[in-house]
């Protein structure tokens, strides 16, 4: 019982209380860069969110043969490893979305998202455990992505889903969708200031989402906590 | 009778920050006659618009964040912006360019980051530089002194044009920036003398050879000569009714200058001299009117020199080596993200804190 | 001769400042003007810096002008004088002439109308006795510093330092005040007697009298009292004449104007050489000496548009402002402003009966046209303003975002212990933010932090002594039970050898019966008390509960 | 050949790196954490035991240990800003269970209802209160520290925990909380003394 | 204590590095030919877009040489050039080039060029020009890139080889004239110099490598 409610934070944690994008505000380098589209958000968010469980699994399986004082340059070791192996794979089975992602890919070695949750979550967990919080705190990443994609997809270019057969294949041309055909797009959203605004934007409607929950939860009764006497009386 | 209970010191010297901002307003007028007289009625229906966007902008925000209404609106720090965007921008961009260039002045540079007092950077060039780097066609699109069109644009002309972008009669917007040039049969679409002189030094022409053209007047970009005088003439109002002080307009224009006749003692006909760069762009908008907005730039009198000196060594690097037009707006808002720094560093030492401690 | 001196003489210039309205000319054209006397006197005990005296007197008592009614106690302290003969009604809290207006101990004298005094006495020849007995004299005739702050003069001049400049202040820089103006023009002569008294008992240092050009008249009188002094004095002596410009006459400010020289941050002009004082201070010390007078009254400009005779008047100490008020004629409006001092530095006050003291130089009531009430505070706008007029050269704009962020630390780094609260900052504030108030209370909030963390750690060290000592206690209660035990095993042991050899009854001690003890009898009433209210307040409680749950 | 050379490469440095660190590891071992005497420092020291600990340096070692840093009553949300600067956790509002942020009081003791039971005196956990049995007792203003933990024990309810009066010089320059007199424009200046009326307190500051 | 801790430390850590590029290599080995194969494929694909699959019949992609010229190709490095046969027919020459002027630095470009001199076509591979102005020789943003397709350069003089602003047959932009200029001018040149050199250029050696074929069309 108590697991499936540690499951349930773990999911509140990733998703939303402690998104790593949105709260945690790690990893900012490639998110800001990249998330031009949809798909750069989406392949560039499975990408991490590929490296987050393989490593928080790995790290949380070897944590006990990892004394402390080495445990940060081990860590860099196992997250250097699994993005390194991603980019192979990606540049041998995605070859488009690779040459779009570009440079960023290696850059997730250094997404702190991924070594703080080594160090504060895997280190501490049993391995499924770590990969479930992989699992869902890449998947709040990689949903801040997609979203931040599909903005400045929207406002810069009136599109969604373009080029989305470069991480999906030929059939997913298919998904590519002209919402709004511009004249003049409005090209900030696409250039880097467009992924500053549109990210501060979309941390202040979350924000705002947590004031109005937080005004709306009902006041609970105030149970009134034991006082300690100081002295034998 | 009850008596009043307040705060030393009870006098106050009469000068709120309404009235600096209506002076400042009143300064800029100069200026904009002389941009009226040479290209038309397009400043002035930029300025309605977006005020009146400006205006209902502000008051919208302010009810949503339970502000007081009167306070702000009055004190005429968002008109201000709006006019310092609106006669920052080609006259005769269409509407919808100072409708999204003033939303995000007001909306996100300025109320976002907490009102007046709060903001970074400076709003109007904030919504400028959005503006150029998203429309750059549009921000582009200069119309070219009125000694010099072919069209003569009416007011119902401008109007047709402001929001549809083709005259009643139908030419288009392009067409009515054409120029012909007396030396040379060719027509030419107008840009800014700067802009202009980039692209001619770019095709192998010499300065010498380039200022020969009817859009220069000698000494710098006809038309807009008169222009940046009148924003001389307005600033130096400001300056002799104490609303701003030296520091900022002449470190501005000194360092401007000061790089300007460095690059010409290098390369006189490779690089636009001093008279050029003071009075051919918005050298004298900025140094006045914009560097000069208290808010975002640097608070002590070192600070201001600093920050001024700063805006117009930036101003020369990046009309000489960027990629975009114009300069301001960018030296503008790179040197406010310097603000926090310069005042660090620019601090005046305090009473008794300069010889040996006790 | 002065004159040329003067001029030539370098002046410094400190930074900011301000040139506001100065209008002194509304109350400086009349004599100082001497008042009926009221019909009560509040006289504090404190009027000054530092703790109060001991009361020597009770109610009831008939005193005379210039009796002392407290002495300085074993923690100092100034004495303060009956202004005049009269009778102690009471010795009562009375609202106070400070910003707070929190009531303090007074003395109420209620006035016989005969105005007796005491036997002054003088000390005939002062330039041949001791500085010690001089500032002994000063301190028994209560003289506190007369410009502000009230810093006990005696205690001020007592200085091993060797100073080398004394400078008599007659800047009166803020606007409206004219006490110190017309004090110079009509005892120009007293207070340069009263500088060279006090130069004695520094050991004769050179004396400045700095006074604003904007008193010309006071500047004449002062050059005329100087040209009739002898050829050493008037070696000695000097006046110099220094630019309008407020807050010139603050003591930090006017030492940099005419030494060019800064007192050092948390230390005293004394530090590095130099001692000032106000005239009016002056005037005092010269009254006290030559005429055995305590401090009983001092000038107190009446002026502010609302007053149809402003003026100077002699102000008893512990008179009533209201009576100073009716005096000069004051027609209130709706939102009357009475401000203690002057319109940059002063404070307002709601309750008029508060009295006159050592430090009050000036009452202002502005009608709502010539001084406009205050307008809603805006929002900074980081013009800078502020930072141009500072005389401190410290940072108005950082404070006031640091005091509103309550960042102790931060203040303290950006020197707001160094602000004098002149004012010059919200006075040219464009949003009218009242910067001092924030200062102000910033300073006493981290007054207030001081003082709790001083107390905390008081109270932690007794915690812990109370704990080793309740540890200590265990221990040795668990020590004598232990030897307890054992004597009681010894004596087990011993009587069960004892009770072999004879059995012996032994008489059991009675406990002692004291029922009849008054005491007991009141702890049981007292318990029976605090049960009767407990069940009372929980049959409160219920009835509230049930009111609760029913609503 | 590469393959094998890029293995041992990386490895040998990797050893050479954990060499080094296991070095450091020992030799600038940090010696042990003063945080619970700066948590304690930040306490206001009442010992109140508002916190569910007996006193403030136990609550300072709780701190420490990973409890919450929002159980002070007396040091309100002051101390809380502090204790969150000081440990890097967020600065909860005051969890009310313990009680709420009240002005500073001090105990007062009526001594003519004072039974001199000592229970008193034992309570108080900065022997701020003196006495002896069956004689009255009193309490040393300056040293008690409000935390009002001698008011229960008293089985003749003669404590009172009474706000600690302002005097001028520890006035905290809080006009608004000066009350506005609305006074009879033709008494007030005549000598005698308007009876002032209490109304809002319209300040300006 | 201090050896021991070294020495456990030490010996974990190189054990770690040592099965992390132990698996690397494994999974690099795996995936090379796939990664050389799709690399190939992208400037193929490209290569095809100017010059027909249908009109060559040799392995273009490593009938390749590298040139190095940087008057005609605008850049001090070797650029490599495709060589396109029929047989042994010359079919065409696809060549790598630069102009160095454009309004934000160098552009990089793709040429082909049939042995008469006629363009057969020409691509953008990478630029910085402002976005909204110069960036419309992307062939994503504007088909203007399309409209070299089947032009002839004549000469050096050639009047038509500039933009209509200065008297030629090709569009500039609205806003930027500086872009279209340099392009223009970079694929006269390399067009000028492949149909002066074409013969040279078809006979030298094949001697690319992959590393400097990267098309990266960025």
């Amino acid at each position: 019982m108590s697991n499936v409610n540690e499951y349930k934070t773990l999911t509140a944690n990733g998703l939303w209380e402690n998104n790593p994008a949105l709260v945690q505000l790690l990893g900012l380098c490639p998110l800001l860069a990249v998330t031009g589209t949809v798909t750069n958000g989406l392949g560039l968010g499975i990408a991490t969110l590929l490296v987050l469980m393989g490593s928080n699994i790995t790290v949380s399986l070897v944590r006990d043969w990892v004394p402390n004082e080495i445990r940060i340059p081990v860590f860099v070791i196992v997250i250097a490893t699994f993005v390194t192996l991603i980019e192979l794979l990606m540049n041998a089975f995605t070859y488009g979305l690779y040459t779009a992602l570009g440079i960023f890919i290696p850059l997730i070695v250094t997404n702190c998202a991924i070594i703080g949750r080594a160090e504060a979550y895997a280190s501490k967990n049993p391995w499924h455990k770590a990969g479930f919080d992989g699992f869902v705190m890449g998947l709040g990443f990689a949903l801040v992505l997609v979203l931040l994609g599909g903005l400045r997809e929207i406002i810069g270019q009136g599109t969604l889903f373009d080029g989305a057969d470069l991480l999906l294949g030929p059939w997913a041309a298919s998904l590519r969708m002209e919402l709004i055909q511009f004249d003049y797009p409005l090209l900030v959203a696409i250039l880097p200031p467009g992924a500053f605004i549109g990210l501060g934007l979309i941390i202040a409607v979350k924000n705002g989402i947590d004031l109005q929950r937080k005004r709306r939860a009902a006041k609970q009764p105030i149970a009134k906590a034991q006082r300690a006497r100081v002295t034998s009386q | 009778m009850s008596f009043y209970i307040a705060s030393s010191p009870h006098a106050h010297q009469r000068r709120t920050t309404q009235h600096i901002m209506l002076w400042v307003l009143l300064a800029l007028i100069p200026g904009l006659a002389a941009q009226c007289y040479f290209f038309g009625w397009g400043p002035l229906l930029q300025i309605t618009v977006a005020v009146t966007v400006a205006l209902i902008t502000e008051a919208v925000i302010l009810i949503v964040r339970e502000k007081p209404l009167r306070a702000t609106l009055g004190d005429f720090s968002a008109v201000v912006t709006a006019v310092l965007l609106a006669i920052s921008i080609p006259p005769l961009a269409p509407w919808w360019v100072i409708v999204i260039g003033t939303l995000f002045s007001i909306g996100i540079v300025k109320h976002v980051y907490g009102g007046i007092g709060q903001n970074v950077f400076n709003p109007a060039m904030a919504g400028y530089v959005l503006l150029l780097i998203s429309f750059p066609v549009q921000m582009t699109s200069w119309m070219p002194p009125s000694t010099l069109a072919t069209f003569e644009l009416n007011f119902i002309d401008s109007l047709w044009l402001f929001f549809t972008q083709y005259t009643s009669e139908g030419y288009s917007l392009e067409q009515v920036r054409l120029i012909e040039l007396t030396q040379s049969l060719d027509a030419i679409v107008m840009a800014t003398p700067l802009d202009e002189i980039k692209t001619q030094l770019s095709q192998g022409y010499t300065l010498t050879e380039i200022k020969r053209s009817d859009v220069f007047s000698g000494i710098a970009g006809t038309g807009w000569l008169w222009v940046n005088l009148g924003y001389l003439v307005g600033g130096l109002l400001l300056l002799y009714k104490r609303i701003i002080q030296w520091h900022i307009p002449v470190a501005l224009l000194a360092s401007l200058a000061f790089f300007a006749a460095l690059g010409s003692l290098f390369a006189a006909d490779q690089l636009p001299g001093v008279s050029l760069h003071l009075l051919s762009g918005g050298a004298m908008l900025a140094a006045f009117f914009i560097a000069t907005d208290p808010v975002s730039a640097a608070t002590s009198n070192r600070g201001k020199l600093v920050y001024a000196a700063l805006i117009g060594m930036l101003i020369y690097i990046i009309r000489t080596w960027g990629g975009y037009p114009d300069a301001i707006a960018f030296a503008v808002l790179l040197a406010n993200m310097c603000v926090p720094v310069i005042d660090y560093y620019t601090r005046p030492r305090a009473y008794g804190h300069g010889g040996k401690a006790l | 001769m002065s004159k040329q001196a003067s001029n030539a003489v370098q002046l410094w210039d400190f930074p900011g400042g301000i040139h506001p309205p100065e209008r002194k000319q509304l109350a400086n054209r009349t004599p100082i003007a001497h008042l009926p006397l009221p019909s009560v006197l509040y006289i504090p005990l404190r009027q000054h810096l530092g703790s109060a005296g001991n009361i020597l007197v009770q109610p009831g008592d008939t005193v005379l002008r210039g009796q002392a009614l407290t002495e300085p106690g074993h923690t100092g302290g100034l004495p303060v004088h009956a202004p005049t003969s009269g009778t102690v009604q009471a010795i009562i809290d009375h609202p106070s002439n400070h910003p707070s207006m929190l009531a303090e101990p007074c003395i109420q004298l209620i006035p016989d109308g005969l105005h007796n005094s005491v036997a002054f006495e003088p000390i005939s020849n002062p330039f041949e006795a001791t500085a010690l007995s001089l500032l002994q004299h000063i301190q028994q005739a209560g003289i506190a510093g007369m410009g502000g702050a009230g810093f006990p003069t005696a205690q001020k001049l007592a200085q091993s330092r060797r100073i080398e400049l004394l400078i008599i202040n007659g800047v009166e820089c803020e606007p409206y005040i004219v006490s110190d103006d017309r004090l110079m023009r009509e005892h120009a002569a007293t207070i340069v007697r009263g500088s060279l008294l006090i130069g004695h008992i520094l050991g004769n240092p050179a004396i400045v009298i700095a006074v604003e050009d904007n008193k010309p008249e006071a500047i004449q009188a002062l050059e005329h009292a100087l040209t009739q002094l002898d050829s050493q004095q008037a070696e000695q002596i000097s006046l110099r004449v220094v630019p309008t410009k407020y807050p010139s006459g603050g003591e930090k400010q006017l030492i940099q104007v005419l030494t060019g020289k800064q007192v050092p941050a948390r230390g005293y002009p004394a530090h590095i050489g130099i001692i000032m004082q106000n005239v009016g201070t002056a005037f005092a010390v010269a009254r006290a000496i030559d005429h055995g007078e305590p401090l009983m009254e001092r000038v107190v400009t009446l002026t502010g548009e609302a007053f149809a005779q402003p003026g100077t008047v002699w102000g008893l100490l512990g008179t009533p402002i209201a009576h100073l008020l009716t005096h000069a004629g004051l027609q209130t409006e709706a939102q009357q402003r009475i401000i203690v001092g002057g319109p940059m530095m002063g404070f307002t006050v709601t309750d008029l009966q508060i009295p006159i003291t050592k430090t009050t130089n000036c009452l202002l009531a502005p009608t709502t046209t010539e001084i406009p009430a205050k307008r809603q505070e805006l929002a900074c706008i980081r013009c800078g303003a502020c930072e141009q007029v500072c005389p401190a050269s410290i940072l108005p704009q950082q404070l006031y975002w640091l005091a509103r962020a309550k960042d102790h630390d931060g203040l303290a780094q950006h020197h707001l212990s160094d602000c004098i609260e002149c004012g010059a900052c919200a006075y040219v504030c464009p949003s009218e933010i009242p910067l001092v108030h924030y200062y102000r209370q910033a300073k006493a909030d981290i007054r207030e932090a001081h003082i709790e963390q001083q107390k905390a750690e008081i109270a932690r060290q007794r915690f812990e002594a109370r704990q080793a000592r309740l540890q200590r206690e265990k221990e040795e209660r668990l020590e004598r039970h232990r030897q307890a035990a054992e004597a009681r095993q010894k004596a087990l042991a011993a009587r069960e050898r004892e009770h072999a050899q004879q059995a012996e009854p032994a008489a059991p001690n009675a406990p002692a019966a004291a029922s009849d003890d008054p005491q007991k009898a009141k702890v049981a009433a007292a318990i029976a008390r605090a049960k009767a209210k407990k069940a009372a307040q929980q049959v409160q409680q219920q009835s509230q509960q049930g009111d609760s749950e029913s609503s | 050949m590469s393959i094998l050379s890029g293995i041992l490469v990386l490895a040998g440095l990797a050893l050479l790196f954990g060499l080094i660190l296991g070095f450091a590891a020992i030799r600038f071992k940090v010696e042990s954490d003063p945080l619970v005497d700066q948590i304690d420092e930040i306490l206001p020291q009442t010992q109140c035991g508002q916190c569910g600990y007996p006193g403030c340096r136990p609550y300072a070692e709780a701190i420490a240990n990973g409890d919450d840093i929002n159980k002070c009553p007396p040091g309100g949300e002051a101390t809380i800003q502090k204790l969150s600067d000081l440990t890097g956790r967020e600065a909860k509002p005051l969890d009310a269970a313990h009680g709420v942020e009240d002005v500073k009081k001090v105990a007062y003791i009526r001594e003519d209802e004072c039974i001199g039971c000592t229970k008193c005196i034992q309570a108080c956990p900065v022997d701020a209160i003196m006495g002896a049995n069956r004689q009255m007792h009193t309490v040393i203003a300056d040293e008690c520290t409000g935390c009002d933990l001698c008011v229960e024990p008293c089985p003749v309810d003669c404590i009172d925990m009474l706000p600690v009066t302002t005097k001028p010089e520890r006035w905290r320059w809080q006009l608004d909380s000066i009350p506005v007199t609305v006074v009879d424009a033709t008494q007030a200046l005549p000598e005698q003394k308007a009876e002032p009326k209490e109304e809002h307190s319209g300040s300006q500051v | 204590m201090i050896f021991s801790s070294m020495k456990r430390n030490g010996i974990i850590l190189a054990a770690f590095a040592a099965v992390a590029t132990a698996l690397l290599i494994a999974v690099q080995w795996a995936t090379a030919d796939r990664i050389a194969a799709q690399q190939r494929n992208e400037v193929m694909r490209t290569l095809n877009e100017l010059v027909p699959r249908s009109t060559y019949s040799n392995d273009l992609y490593r009938d390749c040489t590298l040139v190095t010229n940087p008057d005609a190709l605008g850049i001090d490095s070797a650029q490599p050039v495709y060589r396109a046969r029929d047989n042994n027919n010359h079919v065409a020459l696809v060549v790598r080039t630069t102009a160095p002027d454009g309004y934000s630095g160098a552009i990089h470009l793709l040429v082909a060029i049939a042995p008469s001199g006629t363009i057969l076509g020409s691509r953008v591979l990478q630029h910085r020009e402002t976005p909204g102005l110069g960036d419309k020789i992307e062939l994503r943003k504007s088909d203007w890139i399309l409209s070299f397709t089947n032009q002839r350069v004549n000469g050096e003089n050639d009047p038509r080889w500039a933009v209509r602003r200065d008297g030629g047959a090709f569009d500039q932009f609205t806003g930027a004239t500086i872009t279209p200029r340099a392009v223009i001018n970079a694929i006269q040149r390399t067009a000028l110099w492949a149909q002066a050199n074409s013969n040279a250029l078809f006979t030298a050696p094949a001697n690319c490598d992959a590393a400097t074929q990267g098309v990266g069309n960025e």
